[in-house]
């Protein structure tokens, strides 16, 4: 029974909410309350626009526990228009072959699938390339 | 404050393997009894675990105490380090930091890993514990997947072309061929290695390092308390030092640098009054060719996005200007989790004693070994000397 | 070979409790801020992390580099040490050494326990894990159990009378009130312990101290590195010793001894040139009533099978002779796992600073403080002394 | 997966197999290859008569993963014949009431069910009441 992390993990893992700090403007992902760039205070939570680039990926084959159901998956840091790099999978991308610089855009999907006792379901952000206009 | 040389006394290890039929505790045992013999018979007064996975895959934490009963210790002082793949290494500097206070005067320092009790998703499961359960794992990441995003970027920004990386495990496996406790001890050739299907790319099977059971032990002690007619030549631990980077891959400011390698070896050869090119031997943390290439960039061996080049060359193989993985580093030797630091210490000690065999480099001094933890969250740096 | 006082310079803490809302990490970082500030702001150059459970329960290694980064402290020596419950004052003493050697001028250390991620059957296993996993937990024993076999046997062979443990909880109970970071803060009456229903027997749930989230800190330094106007009362670390007993229950020569709790406060004693009637408090492990008693008999303040009376009588009270639990001990300040040890040197701090409030115990000088590992298969003993 | 580990303790947990010392003759359980009394080498195998009795027991009903669908159950220390103090569950009951004393004689079980995805049954040691002749 793991319930009591992920609901406190929520915010972040949903809107892809992190902090901006007050002193240097830089913004923060994953939230830590204090700055990296300036060690002080940065409680102010920012929402990031969930919008960036691919700036690395691989595809894992050999999966942990909990995702060895969806293997072979895709996962990526993408960075950020604001600034942060985040570590996270990327998803639908059908055809598309994924490359360092592709755009991409946040969407919520299922994280894992705890198929053992513990019985939850934990949903999260992933990207997928940025939908072109038809 | 240090008013004499800490001695590498006794060394031990067991073959890097499969060990079916051996527990993690039989495991430390035998090298255990092994570097005490080595020693001379020096009793220790404290002992340090280094181990990353036991709580995870042996049902089974508290091995300080467990293993000091189990080696006929019991009632000296125990404790376990971790500092996840660097664990060998953190054990090993808190040996050097008791040892070094006077508060101990003999400590044993035993690396042990027992990977074979579990085997699929559990142990990619455990491995991942190294990375942040918060913001990495929880999206399935691994540390090979985290290596695999190093190596796509690092041959992106340094275009490195294809098999670039193939002669750091093929100087590996030339050298566990001379390694009687390697979990390979077979040369492989380039075109192996080019053929090989990817793992995670660009990783291929060649470029990650093994899992694999094993066990070292160290007895340190302090010069004056060497025994009598103390057979092998001496070697002292001339600095010990560890730092740290950001735990999360995705927050490095600059993803490309291990930024803790470089950290602890500068402040190693700073606090030894060492260069350099004093470096007869460098055991690298070759968990991944990526690795490897990094390792060497941040001591300074090669520039930025260079370090594949000094494989390339050829300057880390035994007869190179720098030898690497001398007895087969990670790759070959094997990866035996929190005991890694230790093998590397048992393995520059003989070295630096004349006792490494065929793989022996010659006139051999100053070793300088280094282990890390997570994507080089933690390094952890010794340089060791031979007396003279 | 120590020149100077090794001073806890900074102390902090969080309530203990089921913290549902913050992680592992969070509840660290509050210790370490608080620590840090109360220190008058000292660098510290190294990070020990005490730790139990987090790569089972969290799913979490590697807290060294994680805690360092998340504290701002990204770059400095970083590592965990596991000795079971003993975790905390484990990774105390590993910060006593680094003082001590001079390797490092300000030491911080941290216990860390998160046991609400998990519930039930997961965390009963995993807390297991502290016993023999192929010749105990496989038997399914729990440390609890481990306890009750204790508390039986203890019962059979000194004839103890029904309800002869019940001031152990009570007086940790009454202790609770006064300490604003307790778990429990109601005393219990006598009636409330007779009525309880066994859980393990003989153990009811009085006997018990309940699992809890909680993060304690420290910071260390030796006594000329004190800031100018450092404003508390100096305290100084007098010794730190760590000693070991049979792993497993059953192959103790003598159940009904600790002989690692004796071992390491004996070592403690004599390092600091103290004497036991000089303790002013003691600050013991009493995860269970009966760890307690037999406690009290292993430091030699009771007799063989006559610890308990020590509770009967009063003296553990805080008006008592050697008043014990003064801030609720585990039963009322509740377990915060590996943390544990961390919260017992920072009560024993405050107590010695005169901090403590209504709890305060007049003129204290001189502190004993003891976690314990497993069935006492480890013990850690720290002796804290007023300077004048 | 935890086969091999179970494989390597088949023989101690089948047949409370374990040493005697050459040196003193001090019998020795579990095995541990240094005797603990005398610190000397000590690996030629001893089987246990499995004879003894209860030297300290209790029941557990808050258990373990793997022993929770047993719950609760009878852990006791047991003191062989021979010597050592063994850790093993109770077993065979019936209406008897455990006691400190009381005589006990080996027998096999299983010790634990995994439900989860590891699968295997673990069996071993368990000590009943010693039956009184018919
Ligand atoms: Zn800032
Ligand atoms: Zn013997």
């Amino acid at each position: 029974m793991e319930i009591p992390r992920h609901w406190r993990l929520n915010q972040q893992r949903y809107g892809l909410v992190g902090e901006v700090c007050p002193h240097c403007d830089t913004k923060i992902f994953p939230p830590r309350d204090i700055c990296p760039a300036c060690g002080q205070d940065a409680k102010t939570t920012f929402a990031f626009s969930g919008r960036g680039a691919v700036f690395s990926f691989t595809t894992i084959y050999e999966a942990p526990t909990g995702f060895d159901e969806t293997a072979p998956y895709t996962v990526a840091l993408v960075k950020l228009e604001e600034g942060p790099l985040v570590t996270a999978q990327l998803t639908d991308l059908g055809e598309a072959h994924p490359e360092i610089g592709m755009p991409v855009e946040m969407v919520t999907r299922r994280l894992r699938s705890d198929g053992d006792e513990r019985g939850m379901l934990i949903y999260g952000y992933k990207f997928r390339p940025v939908l072109k206009p038809a | 404050m240090i008013m004499t040389d800490i001695i590498v006394a006794g060394i031990g290890q067991t073959v890097v393997g499969e060990h079916w039929d051996a527990s993690l505790r039989t495991l430390a045992l035998q090298a255990i009894q092994a570097a005490t013999q080595d020693s001379g018979g020096l009793k220790p007064q404290v002992l340090y675990v280094g181990n990353m996975l036991a709580s995870s895959l042996s049902r089974q934490a508290h091995l300080g105490a467990l293993l000091a009963d189990y080696a006929g210790l019991t009632g000296i002082e125990a404790s376990t380090v971790e500092a996840g793949g660097a664990s060998g290494g953190a054990a090993l500097r808190q040996g050097y930091l008791a040892v070094s206070s006077g508060l101990a005067d003999v400590a044993l320092v035993v690396g042990v890993e027992k990977f074979t009790d579990v085997i699929g998703p559990d142990l990619e499961a455990a491995l991942a514990s190294q990375t942040d359960s918060d913001y990495e794992s929880v999206h399935g990441m691994t540390l090979t997947s985290q290596a695999a995003l190093l190596a796509n970027r690092y041959i992106y920004e340094n275009q490195i072309p294809a098999g670039g990386l193939a002669n750091f495990p093929l100087t590996a496996h030339a050298n566990g061929v001379g390694n009687k406790f390697a979990m390979y001890r077979r040369a492989i050739g380039l075109d192996v290695y080019t053929k090989a299907e990817p793992v995670c790319e660009p990783l291929n099977i060649y470029d990650i390092a093994p899992n694999a059971d094993g066990a070292a032990a160290l007895v340190l002690t302090r010069r004056e308390l060497l025994p009598n007619g103390f057979p092998h030549p001496v070697v002292r631990l001339a600095a010990s030092t560890i730092a740290s980077d950001t735990f999360a891959l995705a927050e490095r400011g600059d993803m490309l640098w291990f930024g803790a390698a470089q950290a602890s070896i500068l402040q190693a050869l700073q606090k030894a009054g060492f260069t350099l090119d004093q470096v007869d031997l460098f055991e690298y943390y070759d968990l991944f060719s990526i690795f490897a290439a990094m390792s060497l960039e941040a001591a300074g061996f090669a520039g930025r996005g260079k370090g594949w080049e000094l494989a390339r060359d050829g300057a880390i193989a035994l007869t190179g200007q720098l030898p690497c993985a001398t007895l087969g580093g990670l790759k070959a030797r094997g990866n035996p989790g929190g005991a890694t630091g230790v093998y590397q210490a048992v393995e520059a000690t003989a070295q630096l004693r004349g006792q490494a065999g065929q793989n022996q480099i010659e006139g051999a001094r100053l070793a300088l070994i280094q282990c890390l933890g997570g994507p080089a969250s933690i390094a952890v740096t010794h340089i060791l000397e031979t007396m003279l």
